[in-house]
């Protein structure tokens, strides 16, 4: 029973409490495991440099996730985040390359997303179209706006509001522990965490997920909901287009391609239903550093390349039956 | 002792590559190819780094991220950082996307070239391979040959948002423009690398323009996904197919006439010389900032010499030196 | 008599948190009717989901003909004989009636091919004993609930059944389809079947059954032959104490000011021109059978469906109600006849699901839930309503059916209603709960609020009216005020 | 209501009444009015050789659609598809090149993919992981599998099983009009009709789609119809890698790529409902030739290439909207 309330988002008393008997412990479990296993056969998963490369790569994954999140929660999908992180990359470093202001392109960047999600909102809660068509046609539109654009180029910038932009973002924290992706994500993630357990959207977003019908009697205004998920999943992105310029020093047109995936799919390892209702941040971010570890630990552990493919995939379901059977012993 | 807790390593995975290093001696260089994901076309590339690295006593690693994908290029190199290996010859998926990795990696203190696609802008020693823009106008020469200077062309791109695939196309076109005004390009179509798409593109491609002449290909997967429809639709010889890379299929397909030609990048050169020219970067030698790898036309007549050709030629221009 | 049919021995249950069963012992003789009596959340379900192999877990042991058994499934009972009806509706609403009729019996014609032609006739003679109407092609979606309830029954017989287990199968029927049901018992009961009935409509239990087994808190609290006692005993029986049952004639007397005020509400797919007043503090209870567009009239009035013609005047301004929330804003409440489809969040906490018309109040300018204002406001109506809990972060999908019924209630009047529209609101409860919810609603009354109760329990709606309503077909067709309202003035205005 | 009795595909008397009523005709007719604008606007797209061209592309998408139908309708998902397709074809050849005899390779290729759906039914409906983890993580192993197959090359063979595999493969039928896809297309698709309609598995998948607890109260073994659902899903894909390699003339190690996708759209926009319960093959088919029209219109219009992902986009939504339009006017 636990299971379902903390999934549920529950505010509880014990925060610690609540998240040992979170439904995600067993992919934590295995999380720890394969963490322990790299640290002790490998000399570099543990060196601060690998952990300040890892820790980058997985909060743009967890990004992307949280704010995909609001979606998924609402039994909806959205495919189309991948490629908005793309466009909105895009965008943002145009607008620097035209010589504005960094901030204007960033708001120019987060727009993007905002208005993307917003016909993806509109046309779902809206008009009624189903969110796996219309994010599906938002995606392929977003990644032909791209092109059209870039020409497949990526963007890069000369002029010094480009410059003092990636100075900006190319700071890190705790003497170069910290990279900015990983503290925008956590700074998200306690936002993100507030919103879904102590805010009226927020268990509304849930309600939703729940039982659609029973929540519109009760006087919700169910469309706006999922109109404002929509927009929330693609304004995620938008931010992590933007972070991406600050490593990449240019928006590459290339840049979160099949995106959408991973971030599902690190949703759905920390225990977000697909069909909605259930779900939690702190199972978002085990689900992405686990999937994020694993990359990196094939590599250093060397792995052969041609095996690599098969053995995320076996590794990632078998995180998946741990959890289970271990749900299933209580 | 960071050897040893490397050998530790080796003993505890079992992968062939492995077992090749357990019995390489203590204070060996070690040097890790990193191409842009695992494709065949990477594997003379990586026999001619393994065979100098014989040569030169050092220790070679092979390690593609699992994808196309910049982010997953960059990790690898992160994770290489990380394990402070002494010199990396990468293919490089984008130039300004890599350029802080690679510097982050030198002022590590390892070496770093770039082979088959650069980056220019970032403090890698070296570029070792083809010249796109160079080898797309070359493309067209060999293309115009073909042709006889006149007629429908259309061309196939593999993707377009790879910068080393638009350069070539973009030599490739002005080449075309340039020399040849008789010779029309028709059409563009992006293939996604993928042969499903290929092959649809190009049987559409046949029905709107019904005069074309020839088809050439930009990314390794075109040429034969184009031969595929060619001589399905029985119009080999009617149409010309010309391309990049020396894939089996290609080579298979040039074997059959369909593909009129390929070309070879030299792919074993630039592994080789990755090699060398890393040795020579550790010995503290300056070394040039582009070499051009150059290009073989493969035709029926070379198709079966041109790579034990082209291994022979390295060899022996290293010898002389 | 001889050996009985069905033993069940020493039976224990628990679940996290409850022990839903302690030690039951419940028998059953061939041909006999036992009605299966207790609160809500006493335990009878769950004794029932025993007995037919929906949880194969438990502790005691069930004999059937003398042998003991152990049911692994539904399926392992149906095929022994043993069927049920269960509380909550197990249809497919994606498939047709006919379908869930016969789903994992179907009638095949060739081996794994399905016979259409004997599925719909087999099926239409099936509703027919029932004395139902149901298009067998019909989607189970588009049904009313007392149709779905009916191809529940239907399947249950569809096999040759031995013991038929019906829990609360008159919950959503009118009285004449009751009393169907209740010819089609006794025929079976005379071809030999054994049935256990369940309801909380005590006349019905001293009308049909032979023997009432009662249970208090998962545990035997008294079993007695039907024909030798009366409700007072069925009642102390199950609640141990005597409770008064009918509350005292209500001190507030309905105002003349009219609160609600429809006319000529018309709406898809069958409500025509419908007019009527609610005054202050008044009860109008809203009578017809089933099918007659009671439902539809108030949700029609709620804004959950379009409304085609006609105005709704509140406190005497005309109102224009296109979504649920503009309702609730009003203060209109509606209590659906539907509580798992449209009263309830089932994965969510009492505690959440009580306050989820409320969000403003309980939260503050920024938009963030209190807790604490959470919980006190739902304690209050935990005890209010007497909602049988372990906590209020008990999941509702794990309540008793009655239990589940409260919450809904309890959701209901947390918004402090001037309208309140309950459909079906007794549905499933128990007597004792029933009294409450009958006294809240006359409190609610005395306090000001216009209240409209559809039932389809004719006593109920005369019990509690100032005035009741008919419909017939979408339309109204009588308003009769109290003096005259008995059943035979009701029943012609509603069959009319 | 006809709309959503129709699309569960229940047995109705009328047939071509019941079709004329399908959920799927809105989407229908947008499809024919892309068609007849296509037939007006190029005059290639009617030609023999460009429909024999399109259909056999669609036949391929078409084919993976209706396995995956099977999965969708139980309201599971499968995204291993599109790589079995791969996986299988790569089998099957690698058999050939071993000079087995074609029937042989065949058997094995179908094997392949029975046992993928097998591993895949099994850990889904009896260990009880969500199908979206389980079948990415086969989508995974099933591309690993053929990395260390082939090394990314593909897969010729010059053996004469090869030969006379590939001329039975290279048939053609009414004069070259159809081309073995889209047979066997057809012959599929008629069974897929009839399984789903008519016979007791069929209808118990939808019930399991409609609500799985009330099915399994039914007495019904739930699991085992989920079970099946996948390997019919994974052996689709088999058939769809072995025609490829009739194509092809080898087993190329891209085939299929993303086609699960593509199947998966073809699905939804014929009316699939991804929560399972809703859909119908005719609706399958719809969508599948909807995306291949699409597609091949676009080159025949000489669309720029840097626009074609944004038209297809918003193409795809288009359609969706007008069909929601249409059914909202009713
Ligand atoms: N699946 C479950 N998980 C946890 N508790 C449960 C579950 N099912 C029932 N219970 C608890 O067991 C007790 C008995 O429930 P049951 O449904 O048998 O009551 P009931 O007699 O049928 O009541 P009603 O008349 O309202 O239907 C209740 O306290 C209920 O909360
Ligand atoms: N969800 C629904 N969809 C379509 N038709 C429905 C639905 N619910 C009820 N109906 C039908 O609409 C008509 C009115 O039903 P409604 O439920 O309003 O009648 P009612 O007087 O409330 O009877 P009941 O006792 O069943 O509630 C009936 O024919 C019923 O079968
Ligand atoms: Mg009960
Ligand atoms: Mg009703």
């Amino acid at each position: 029973m636990t299971k379902s309330i903390d999934s549920t988002g529950r505010a509880g008393r014990n925060f610690l409490l609540d998240l040992l008997k979170q439904k995600e412990m067993g992919v934590f479990l295995a999380l720890v495991a394969i963490v322990a296993f790299l640290v002790c056969k490998t000399d570099s998963f543990a060196s601060k440099d690998n952990l300040f490369a890892v820790s980058r790569q997985i909060a743009y994954v967890a990004i992307v996730a949280l704010g995909i999140f609001f979606v998924i929660v609402t039994s909806g999908i959205d495919l189309s985040v991948g490629s908005l992180v793309c466009l909105s990359g895009v965008i943002c470093a145009l607008v620097l390359q035209g010589g504005h202001h960094p901030l204007l392109a960033v708001l120019a960047g987060l727009l993007t997303g905002a208005v993307a999600g917003a016909i993806n909102g509109l046309l779902v809660s809206y008009v009624g179209v189903t969110s796996f068509i219309v994010t599906l046609g938002m995606l392929s539109v977003a990644k032909g706006a791209v092109l059209v654009l870039t020409h497949g180029d990526s963007v890069r910038g000369s002029t010094e509001q480009f410059s003092t932009f990636l100075d900006f973002g190319k700071r890190t924290f705790l003497d170069g522990r910290l990279s900015m992706p990983v503290v925008v994500l956590l700074v998200l993630a306690v936002i993100c965490y507030i919103v879904l357990r102590y805010t009226v959207f927020g268990r509304r977003l849930f309600a939703v997920g729940g039982n659609e019908q029973a929540t519109e009697l009760s006087g919700i205004n169910v469309r706006g909901i999922k109109f404002f998920s929509f927009v929330i999943a693609s304004v995620a992105s938008s931010i992590v287009g933007i972070l991406y310029i600050f490593q990449y020093n240019s928006a590459q047109s290339s840049a979160g391609e099949g995106m959408e995936m991973d971030a599902i799919a690190a949703a759905v390892i920390g225990g977000t239903s697909l069909l909605g209702g259930q779900g939690s941040v702190v199972g978002i971010l085990i689900g992405a550093i686990m999937m994020g570890v694993i990359r990196n630990g094939l590599v250093l552990m060397k792995v052969d390349a041609y095996w690599q493919k098969s053995i995320i995939g076996a590794i990632i379901v078998l995180a998946a039956v741990i959890d289970i059977l271990r749900s299933k012993r209580k | 002792q960071k050897t040893e807790t490397k050998k530790e390593g080796a003993n505890s995975k079992q992968s062939a590559k492995q077992e090749a290093k357990a019995d390489a001696g203590k204070g060996k260089k070690t040097f890790v190819m990193v191409p842009k994901v695992v494709m065949p076309y990477y594997e003379p590339c990586f026999e001619g780094f393994k065979d100098a690295a014989a040569k030169y006593g050092a220790e070679v690693e092979y390690l593609p991220p699992n994808e196309m994908k910049l982010p997953l290029q960059v990790k690898v190199i992160e994770d290489l950082i990380a394990r402070k290996v002494d010199g990396i010859a990468i293919s490089a998926l984008d130039d300004i996307g890599l350029k802080q990795v690679i510097n982050d990696a030198m002022a590590a203190g390892i070496k770093v070239v770039t082979f088959d696609a650069p980056a220019p802008s970032s403090n890698a020693l070296s570029y070792i391979g083809t010249i796109n823009e160079a080898a797309g106008a070359a493309a067209a020469e060999e293309m115009i040959k073909t042709m006889g200077g006149e007629g429908e062309l259309a061309i196939l791109q593999g993707g377009l948002v790879s910068s080393n695939l638009n350069q070539r196309f973009e030599g490739f076109k002005k080449t075309i423009e340039t020399k040849a005004p008789n010779i029309k390009i028709v059409a563009r179509e992006d293939t996604e690398g993928k042969i499903d798409t290929t092959v649809a593109k190009v049987e559409a491609l046949l029905q709107v323009h019904p005069n074309l002449k020839a088809f050439f290909g930009v990314s390794a997967t075109d040429a034969p996904g184009a031969a595929i429809v060619i001589e399905e639709q029985k119009k080999v010889g009617k149409i010309l197919i010309g391309g990049f890379d020396d894939t089996p299929d290609t080579l298979s397909a040039i074997r059959k006439g369909t593909v009129s030609f390929a070309l070879a990048q030299q792919t074993y050169k630039m592994g080789w010389l990755s090699v060398v020219k890393l040795c020579e970067a550790i010995e503290g030698k300056t070394i040039e900032k582009e070499i051009n790898t150059g290009l073989l036309v493969v035709t029926k007549e070379n198709v079966d010499s041109y790579m034990s050709e082209m291994k022979a030629n390295v060899e022996k221009s290293d010898a002389a030196k | 008599m001889s050996m009985p049919l069905l033993e069940m021995r020493e039976i224990s249950k628990g679940f996290p948190g409850v022990q839903a069963l302690k030690n039951v012992n419940f028998s059953l003789s061939k041909g006999e009717i036992v009605c299966l009596l207790g609160e809500n959340g006493a335990g009878k379900s769950t004794l029932m989901k025993v007995l037919t192999g929906v949880y194969p877990e438990y502790e005691g042991t069930v004999s059937l003909n003398g042998e003991t058994i152990r049911f692994r499934n539904t399926r392992d009972a149906f095929e022994k004989g043993v069927s049920i009806v269960f509380q909550e509706f197990n249809l497919c609403p994606n498939l047709s009636a006919m379908e869930n009729l016969f789903l994992g019996n179907e009638n095949r014609s060739l081996p794994g091919f399905i016979s259409y032609g004997a599925t719909r006739k087999k099926a239409v003679e099936a509703f027919r004993k029932l004395r139902m109407e149901i298009d067998p092609d019909a989607l189970v979606k588009d049904l009313g609930v007392a149709q779905q309830q009916m191809i529940e029954i239907a399947k249950a017989l569809s096999h040759d059944t031995k013991i038929l287990v019906m829990d609360e199968p008159t919950a959503v029927l009118t009285e004449l389809e009751a009393k169907n049901l209740f010819d089609l018992m006794r025929e079976l009961k005379a071809q030999g079947m054994a049935i256990v009935f369940i309801s909380h409509k005590l006349n019905e239990v001293l009308a049909i059954t032979d023997r009432v087994v009662c249970l208090r808190d998962g545990e035997n609290s008294g079993e007695a032959c039907t024909r030798e006692i009366g409700e007072n005993d069925l009642v102390s029986m199950m609640v141990g104490r005597e409770i008064d049952r009918f509350y005292s004639k209500r001190a507030g007397q309905a105002s003349s000011e009219v609160v609600l005020d429809v006319r000529n509400l018309t709406g898809r797919p069958m409500t025509r021109n419908v007019s009527f007043k609610l005054h202050k503090g008044e009860i109008v209870g809203l009578a017809g059978l089933i099918g007659a567009g009671r439902t539809e009239l108030a949700r029609l009035l709620i804004g959950a469906e379009k409304v085609t013609d006609g105005e709704i005047w509140l406190h005497g301004e005309k109102v224009s109600i296109t979504h649920p929330k503009h309702a609730v804003a009003r203060k209109i409440a509606y209590v659906s006849e539907d509580r798992k489809k449209y009263g309830l969040v089932l994965p969510m906490t009492v505690r959440e699901n009580t306050t989820l018309a409320v969000h403003s109040r309980v939260s503050n300018w920024a938009g963030f839930i209190s807790g604490s204002k959470e919980r006190t406001l739902t304690k209050d109506f935990i005890e209010r309503l007497r909602i049988k809990v372990p906590h209020a972060e008990e999941v509702v999908n794990n309540l008793s059916g009655g239990n589940q019924q409260k919450v809904v209630l309890a959701k209901w009047l947390a918004i402090a209603p001037d309208v309140l529209i309950l459909d079906e609101p007794t549905r499933g409860i128990d007597v004792g709960a029933k009294a409450e919810v009958h006294r809240i609603i006359a409190d609610l009354a005395d306090s000001g609020v216009a209240i409209l109760v559809i039932s389809s329990e004719l006593p109920e709606i005369l019990h509690v009216s100032d005035r009741v309503l008919v419909m017939h077909e979408g339309r109204m067709t009588a308003d009769i005020p109290r003096s005259e309202a008995n059943e035979e003035t009701i029943m012609r205005a509603a069959v009319a």
